[in-house]
């Protein structure tokens, strides 16, 4: 049954040149499109620590009274 | 009729005066399907289904497997025509991502090699009918061969096409090995690689974009339309729930055919499956051969598949380790499974899981096309 | 054709033109089905489908309950082969918890002596065959005494193999009663129990491990295929559903027993019941019989249960409320629930759900077990 | 049989040796059908299983549309007999909230109106019966004109009933068409009305009470029963699916209508569909007549609908924005959401959504019983 | 196929006019309960401006020790 | 009908005995292995606890400044 053995070799070898070809094409033509990195909230943890500082400044102020 | 007379007939009726030693057997064979399959967690939802469904196939008096039992209404309904398997083909494509595979095409030829073992046990299901208490045709050898797809669905689907009187014994057969992976494989591995090849560490595969991943269930079934139209209903089936899973659009659509859809059928499926466990058929001297030629395929199909990654790690600029040869075989997911546990333990910093899921879906076309050839040559051969 | 005759073969394929009052009568009573579901809450998986489909078959002309209408090909796919009810069991059981049953076996008891209520059903009816405006063969008179098992797949599993012409008022009095036991129940509970019987306060039930979980659906099936194997296809379905639910390595399969198949399969078989709901067979002296017998099953069932266990509570060491024999009739979980509420009206600090949860799913199996008798038996004695 | 002559006869099953050009180009079409889907998402759940279905069906030597291949057992499980569009239907009636429509009544006849399309449509295929090169019978023509309905369940119905041989074009125009609403409607919507009567405003709709959309689903359907039993099997299924949403007790049938059940349909009949896409009938005169009809009734009722919500907004007390009319084509909920959109590039502030979605869901009952009207008459008039 | 046409009109305006007198009897005779108004939670804010005064005041106690 | 009745009785009074004796042997022989107790998260809250009292120290000192 040496047929049924290299039909599907034949077969994958192909579908081996046909998968590349087509990544080939299209990372060349269709690149997909960068998508815009998602920024690192740097800022939440600067502001977080303004609110806590605010808190604790009228915890202060309150105290002082 | 008085009642005296009417006992007598309904103790005629009863398990105990009816039962069979096969039947007795066959539902010890289903129960200890049951045990493994809850015990030791081997491919549970089609051990347990198929088990019960043995179960109740062999009650008697009831005739559950018969064309009015329901059992027999699911057999009709999806397995002798083939639908059931195809329904399960189209979940487990939504369910596959072909991005290693993609991301690595030469994977593709290992999915090739380890198909050996299902022309291997064809043939030497030719060499057992040879023997005067076994008696196989050509068509029933190609249905034991796709025992070595490691494949249920395919195996089911050749089988309901081409000997259907064998679908017990070989959905068994193809199950049961599936869930012996683990136990089969590691040893083969072992015996042929060195250890400085198992330590072979890989390379990281490169991203897939959503368009490759869109366009290759299409590019692989055109392929199959121009080349191997007998494959198709199987490849078209794969490919349109890959392609329903990639494509973005159809969500609905993918989700149902990951879910309600392949449980509903896998509960149909396996206990239909189960019903053709009956005593009269099974118990034979040709379910002892299917058997043992089912596991030689396995075997087989393992060594070539990594006999050939050996080849290719020589030949190839990449390294490539060639345990991941084994996951040729398909069994999805397991295959994939037990090469990376096998790499692990000679280097625990050695991650082969996605480099083997490639060849591991490559085992589901590869056997997909082979039994697309099984399906194009065996009738013409037996016509001719 | 000219447009007036066209117009005047129009005008005659109106509804308008074409109405019987069996027909309009049998609309109204689908809209009563309707009301009672939504207003009452009685039921309404089932009277909602089942009125609806009631009043669909009763529409002239259009023909939606003949093989080619679309109810009749719901009957055709599940009904009369029997298919709707077994998957309906499947579910039932990967929802039945058989924990308290197995904490308390004697409960079994239970259910076994509320199913006296269909063999009394079954005399009564030949009884009225006696009547010259009415008759019931033996086939007959059982599939409506099976009404007293109080469980709407056994009820209809059963008539759909012994007596297919009697599925519609069959079913629509079992799922009718079934919905009134909060009504019928209580009285009947009151008459035959003390006060202080029903204040008798019970052990706490034992913890049941899974293993026994595990291994009841399978004993109790082996006892069911060597006694009475005409049983197993609903005892069958039942422990597959409860083996998926229990083993733990099947959720798939148990989460869509319990929820996409059954859901389907409900609303297939409540339209296809209703589908039988039509006005030439169904109004008649027949109908009225089955209803009365239907009722005087339950009420009998729901007697004999509490009589047993006032006599277990009395010969037994621990104490049993006898309230709890009355949810041996099944109609799970309405007929524990109400065991429960009246047991709390007694003594609010009497919680007696569990352990009325003991002879209600008990009363699913006996009803089964009458059910493989009446099976195995009807055929026997009609043949002889 | 030798090695050479097998491979000959090997070689002379692939699909290059026996592809035609016929289905080369359906395959094209196939694939265009997918490409609208997932680059323009137009309806995409319908035209990937289509365009899918399409190829499969026209793959030479595997059959897979035939009788025993797989799209074959979809197509006789529910095309042929009807059953699947019915099984869409009950989920659009599970789907639809006919409140916009019962807080304003009167947008019903706009989906009257919008049914012009129809009899347009099929009074253009009779015409163009006369050419020699196209053949279309009175059934044909009513199937052909239903596509204005813009409904794709009520049109695959209808042509399950009256012309099967032409579903392939009907479907595909039908679901093309609907996808196409806001590419066709905009201009047509722009040509018949003023820009003053594009910004006209519309009061806030009324609240509309529970009871009110529990009886609305029973009372058209009386309507139903009384003058067009023939359009029931189509609006009981509707029904039925509106009642189970409204009705607040089975929750669980009203979530398997719009989930499991819908979505299964869905995979099944688009494939299904897609397999009466062959060469031989596909292409051919009849599908060019076919495709540009089912264009002129999308336009025409377009029209019409417009038409009468200006002279509504004349005649009426409150005023009625003409665009609304434009939605009772149907195409849900596409239709509505275009007309919303064309009001509020007029004026930013008009939200015409809700109004819009009356005569929308009013198109549905319309196409139903304009597809009823067909249903009635035409075998009457083809009989006599 | 003017027939056609006016069957779908005759239909639509009689269901018009059934569902009208649906509305009218159902809004008439059976009016929809007036369901409770969901009371704003109004006290809540108060509850938990309180918590946090009383965490302030507990820190400036702990503070001025 | 006593037949009925009686097989229904044999069958449920066979089912009480297998029930039984199952039961029996699985608690004898194959008892479930206990379940490590859960142990209460003792420890959290004291460590919240500190968490918090380091907090108003911080914020005290914090207003000291
Ligand atoms: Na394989
Ligand atoms: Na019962
Ligand atoms: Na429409």
């Amino acid at each position: 049954m040496l047929i049924g053995v290299s039909v599907v070799f034949v077969f994958l070898i192909l579908l081996v040149i046909i998968t590349k070809l087509l990544s080939y094409v299209v990372l060349r033509y269709f690149p997909e499109k960068e998508k815009p990195a998602a920024r690192p909230p740097a800022a939440t943890a600067g502001k977080q620590d303004a609110e806590i500082a605010a808190a604790i400044a009228a915890a202060a102020a309150y105290t002082k009274r | 009729m008085n009642i005296g007379s009417a006992f007598q007939e309904f103790w005629n009726s009863t398990g105990i005066v009816n039962f069979t030693w096969g039947q007795f057997i066959m539902i010890i064979v289903g129960l200890i399907m049951i045990y493994l399959a809850i015990a030791k967690k081997y491919e549970p939802l089609l051990l347990v289904t198929i088990g019960f469904g043995a179960i109740l196939a062999n009650i008697p008096v009831a005739e559950i497997s018969g064309p009015d039992g329901f059992l027999g209404i699911f057999y009709t309904m999806g397995i002798a025509n083939g639908l059931f398997p195809l329904l399960i083909f189209m979940g487990v494509g939504a369910m596959t991502d072909f991005g290693p595979m993609l991301a690595n095409p030469k994977t593709l030829l290992l999915g090739a090699a380890a198909q050996v073992g299902i022309f291997a046990a064809l043939l030497g299901a030719l060499v057992l009918d040879m023997l005067p208490w076994i008696s196989f045709s050509l068509s029933d050898a190609a249905s034991i061969g796709i025992i070595g797809g490691a494949d249920g669905p395919t195996a089911i689907y050749v089988t309901s096409q081409l000997s259907i009187h064998l679908l017990g014994p070989i959905a068994v057969a193809a199950y049961s090995y599936m869930s012996l992976v683990p136990i089969i494989q590691p040893p083969i591995i072992r015996a042929f690689t060195t250890k400085k090849e198992r330590m072979i560490k890989m390379e990281q595969l490169r991203h897939v974009t959503q368009l490759e991943k869109i366009l290759f269930p299409i590019a692989a079934l055109a392929l199959c339309i121009i080349l191997l139209p007998t494959a198709t209903p199987l490849i078209g089936a794969l490919m349109f729930g890959n392609l329903a899973r990639e494509c973005g659009v159809v969500e609905r659509i993918s989700n149902t055919l990951q879910n309600a859809l392949i449980n509903i059928v896998t509960i149909f499926l396996g206990l239909a499956v189960g019903s053709r466990m009956e005593a009269a058929s099974f118990l034979s001297f040709e379910t002892l051969g299917i058997l043992a030629l089912g596991l030689a395929a396995f075997a087989i199909g393992t060594m070539t598949g990594i006999l050939l990654a050996k080849i290719m790690n020589k030949v190839s600029r990449e390294s490539i380790n060639p345990i991941i040869g084994a996951a040729g075989v398909s069994a999805v997911p397991m295959a994939a499974r037990v090469a990376s546990k096998v790499g692990q333990e000679e280097n625990p910093q050695n991650f082969l899981l996605m480099h083997a899921m490639g060849p591991n879906v490559a085992g589901v076309l590869g056997s997909a096309v082979a039994a697309g050839v099984l399906l194009a040559v065996v009738p013409i051969m037996m016509g001719g």
